[in-house]
């Protein structure tokens, strides 16, 4: 974990509620997509937690969706302010596991970290497939951003209005031939992912946090193999370990 | 040169400022960032007689300069806190720690008491009594000065450390407590814990806090904190620990002043990860700036 | 359309928006910048049987989130207040006042309570037990459940109107003191009063208000505020004026899930004039975003 | 009073620890110099009394002092930032009592409210005379705005680096021919020269505020005609009204 200053270098819409932002500092401790940073928010007394969408070695990317006074904060913001990020935390997804065709399933906001999984998994020769859920079209983003990866990308809306009509359970239901499943999203969606799918599984918890990094027992989740704390020990589980 | 040295019970600290329990683990993630041993010390995270994994989640919830926790006193219990941390700690921390303690019952004071005071590694037993007591209907025994006192009392035939009773906030007259355990014999007090609070949810119109309520900390409680130190200083002789809020070395020395010998930080800890570094580090600038040369000669000092 | 309409002990009122004793005056200066007959209704300055010039100055600090005052009751006395000041608050404001009326002593309550029962300007009686009661070494009426159900019974004994009895949050068990007042005969709790604080000069070394300690308010406190409006909806049946901390419509959905009917605004409308105003206007609004057609459906709606 | 959005035009130091904020927008409610602002600081709860040094129709002068957390906000806002003001708070001062040759005596940061004073007195045909008094050289400021003016002005420091060594008062207690006086400065000074001075006055008194338009009663005084609230009622009180 390091603690450092980023300068806001975009923070653009994709969606009516969805934005990205690029953050230019010092990316040193981020080893792992799935794991998130911690941005301090002048006025609010806790860090936001939000996960790592890419990185290189000076910039982070992060997609993040305005759902109350933090993220709303975040959203007016301009280049080139700066924000105060904890940066490395969590474990992130361990890729080794992946075999040669795992399934990359994102729901909402859950879509963030799999771009640079995805990206990572081509880059080690692998052959992902991308399952992207959404409510409805308007509210789709990062679809062509993996497809630009040259990853397969399957979509789902509730509605219908873009791809399968249902959720991601109804893709992955129809698939076989996939070695390994990394999953994040609301976790009715994990819950049923853990369900239907064939293999074994790493999928990625949210939790209201405290600290974000390990200090305060705020985020503890009981697991097969003990309590773990989300933001330290996760926030990816195997999908093994879990107890629903 | 300023002197941020003071003692607590004849310990001596190179500086007043100790992460409270509960909000520092047991230093691991804090000794990755910063050398922790320019803590004046610690208190570890408050631990119980058998293993807790605590309360269900959510447990945290954002207030205006705050937040609330019902975290419920998750840790492995003493046997395992004293087999397996205790000698981990000492590998980042090489001064006495504090051993927080917690109970459901006067016995369970006196068995993790009497277990951690053979550890010569912990410098003083800090006594959490905002704990419901289960033999009581669930009024925690931070609530009468009778059951603090007892608990005290309890803890003291069986511990030859220095014992600080931990006081909640959430009381009438605090000052009543303080006194009932200082005539019991606890060598100083430690206040103040959470505030108990509620946040709801607008989206569900339910407690955001699985728990429904939680203890509120931050530094929206400081100047409540300041008080009952302030009230506790006038009536007692023992050394008080103060805390609640504190998060910059201006607090640190207003704290003083109400009457506190040390600062404890709580849940500046977990926003800001440098928080006690960067305290420590300012601490003797900001004493300059207020002609402070010795911290020792402030404590109390408004009430003069 | 959304309806906001409430109801406190049969008085109807255009919505639960009232600015708390103390905080408004006698609503003038606000009069001054908005027509105040958008309120729900209002509550004006504490009067007590005598004229008070109230506490010495400084009276007033800052803290994080809020503010401590230890204005003492400032007030031209009861007799002046319904001679002079309802006469002019019925030109400024048309609906029924809540008058509240402090005292220390039992009988100064009464007092002043029989002398505005006759007014029909007058609403309500909220009774504010958090003064120190002179004839108990200063303990306030509202720490014990008999002090506070004794000052209901004497002021039930002689008025006609819905007393509610405004408790102080500084106790250990808030729960219990309602219940006491909701058996005394009381038609309604209002809490809470402001939170014991202080705070220090760290220039001079000494308490910033002249008085030592005074009552902190603001934001800070709203989750201490939501927390025992909570416990008190589940020990009393009667109807709770909530308070402490509310500067938002968010604010007052929150306060109402939690059990409040009403909702009164203390320090937002100092730092913010317009407070009330802004939040009433707002109201109908955010109670869309979240769904909510009839503020009624809310109340206490996260004990279901 | 009015509360309105003020943008900052000017935000310049005059000495070490003194500014000068120039501030544009609804000035209608400005009706006195003596009045003050009450100035909302993000992050802190209580708004902050600075007096008006001068003003026109659409702007306002102020000149603080950086003493604590919220002057030291201030001291870092730049131009074009806006703040949250309400104006016209307080009494002012009654410039018909004032005679043909009335003092106006500042001390510190009680000099800003005699500028205005001074310019209305000059435009009403009245010479005053304008006693500054500045604990030292370096901390002196506005003298030669007050030359410019026209008026005639005497300093006098502590240490004797500017002017007459000593107070204000060591100038007042030499002159005689003065018709009234108009004061603003630490109590001390105010009390000294309700002491010293021969003709009636007005002082401008300062205390910790809650609302500062009359609310709250956080800042009462008791004067020799009942009990009055420095915000509403005062600042500026009689000389012959005073308790000491
Ligand atoms: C490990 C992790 C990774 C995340 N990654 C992303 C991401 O990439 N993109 C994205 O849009 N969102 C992500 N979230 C959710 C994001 O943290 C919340 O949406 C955000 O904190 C809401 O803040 P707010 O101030 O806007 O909402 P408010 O509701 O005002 O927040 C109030 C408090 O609740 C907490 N909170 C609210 N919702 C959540 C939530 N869903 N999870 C955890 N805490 C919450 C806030 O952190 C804050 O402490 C992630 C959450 C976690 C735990
Ligand atoms: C009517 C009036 C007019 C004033 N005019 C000027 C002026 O023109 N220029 C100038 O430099 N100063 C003036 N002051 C003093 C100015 O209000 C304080 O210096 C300022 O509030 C300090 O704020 P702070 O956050 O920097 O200090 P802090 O000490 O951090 O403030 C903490 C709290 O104490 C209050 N406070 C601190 N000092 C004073 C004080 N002397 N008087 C009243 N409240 C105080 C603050 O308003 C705040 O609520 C005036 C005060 C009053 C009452
Ligand atoms: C997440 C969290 C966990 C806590 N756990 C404990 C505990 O185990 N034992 C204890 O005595 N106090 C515990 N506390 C209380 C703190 O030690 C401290 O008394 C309180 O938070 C007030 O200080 P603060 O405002 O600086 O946080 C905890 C506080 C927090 C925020
Ligand atoms: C300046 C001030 C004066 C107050 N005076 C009274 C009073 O006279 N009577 C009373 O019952 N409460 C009084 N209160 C308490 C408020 O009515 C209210 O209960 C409390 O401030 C909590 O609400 P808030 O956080 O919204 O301010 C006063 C509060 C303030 C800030
Ligand atoms: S949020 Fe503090 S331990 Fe996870
Ligand atoms: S500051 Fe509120 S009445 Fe003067």
């Amino acid at each position: 974990m390091k603690q450092s200053r980023f300068t806001i270098l975009k923070n653009e819409p994709l969606t009516s509620t969805v934005y990205r932002m690029v953050l230019e500092g010092d990316t040193s401790a981020i080893t792992k997509t799935g794991q998130f940073l911690n941005i301090k928010i002048d006025g609010l007394f806790l860090r936001r937690p939000i996960s790592v969408c890419d990185y290189d070695d000076k910039t982070v990317t992060i997609l993040y969706k305005v759902v109350g006074a933090g993220t709303e904060a975040m959203k007016l913001m301009a280049p080139p302010s700066q924000l105060d990020i904890l940066t490395g935390l969590g474990n992130g997804y361990d890729t080794t596991k992946s075999g040669s065709c795992p399934l990359l399933i994102g729901g909402g906001v859950g879509v963030p970290p799999m771009y640079r999984l995805a990206k990572n998994l081509l880059a080690e020769g692998k052959t992902p497939i991308v399952i992207l859920g959404f409510n409805t079209k308007d509210e789709a983003f990062y679809i062509e951003e993996f497809e630009h990866l040259g990853a397969k990308v399957l979509v789902a809306t509730s509605d219908g209005s873009l791809g399968t009509k249902g959720f991601v359970t109804d893709i992955v239901s129809n698939l076989s031939d996939y070695t390994y499943f990394y999953a994040c999203g609301p976790e009715p969606m994990l819950k049923a992912l853990s369900d239907c799918t064939k293999t074994s599984g790493q999928l990625s918890f949210e939790e209201r946090m405290g600290c974000g990094f390990g200090a305060c027992m705020g985020c503890s989740c009981e697991t097969k193999y003990g309590s773990k704390r989300i933001c330290k020990d996760g926030p990816v589980l195997e999908k093994e370990e879990i107890i629903w | 040169m300023v002197n941020t040295k003071v003692t607590l019970s004849g310990i001596p600290l190179d500086n007043p400022i100790i992460p409270a329990s509960g909000t520092f683990g047991y230093g691991y993630e804090f000794a990755e960032l910063y050398d922790i041993n320019m803590l004046g010390s610690f208190s570890f995270k408050g631990t119980t007689r058998e293993a807790r994994f605590g309360n269900p989640t959510p447990r945290i919830a954002e207030c205006t300069g705050g937040m609330i926790n019902s975290v419920g006193l998750q840790n492995p219990g003493i046997e395992k806190v004293i087999r397996e941390e205790l000698p981990k700690m000492r590998k980042v921390f090489h001064k006495p720690v504090i051993a927080n303690i917690s109970g459901f019952s006067v016995e369970e004071y006196a068995f993790c008491s009497e277990k951690i005071d053979k550890e010569d590694q912990v410098g003083i037993i800090e006594v959490n009594v905002s704990c419901p007591n289960v033999h009581h209907g669930g009024m925690s025994f931070g609530t009468s000065p009778e059951a603090a006192a007892e608990v005290t009392r309890a803890v003291k035939a069986v511990t030859t450390k220095p014992v600080y009773i931990k006081l909640s906030p959430n009381v009438t007259d605090i000052a009543a407590i303080a006194k009932a355990c200082e005539e019991a014999g606890a060598d100083g007090i430690s206040l103040i814990n959470t505030l108990m609070g509620m946040r709801i949810d607008l989206k569900t119109g339910k407690p955001i806090i699985a728990n429904k309520m939680g203890g509120f900390s931050g530094s929206a409680i400081f100047p409540v904190a300041v008080r009952m130190v302030y009230q506790v200083y006038e009536a007692v002789k023992i050394p008080i620990i103060g805390m609640g809020g504190v998060s910059s070395a201006e607090d640190v020395l207003e704290m003083m002043l109400a009457g506190a010998t040390a600062v404890q930080i709580g849940a500046a800890n977990l926003v800001e990860p440098f928080a006690c570094k960067n305290i420590i580090e300012s601490l003797p600038h900001v004493m300059k700036k207020y002609g402070i040369t010795d911290l020792n000669d402030i404590i109390g000092g408004a009430h003069k």
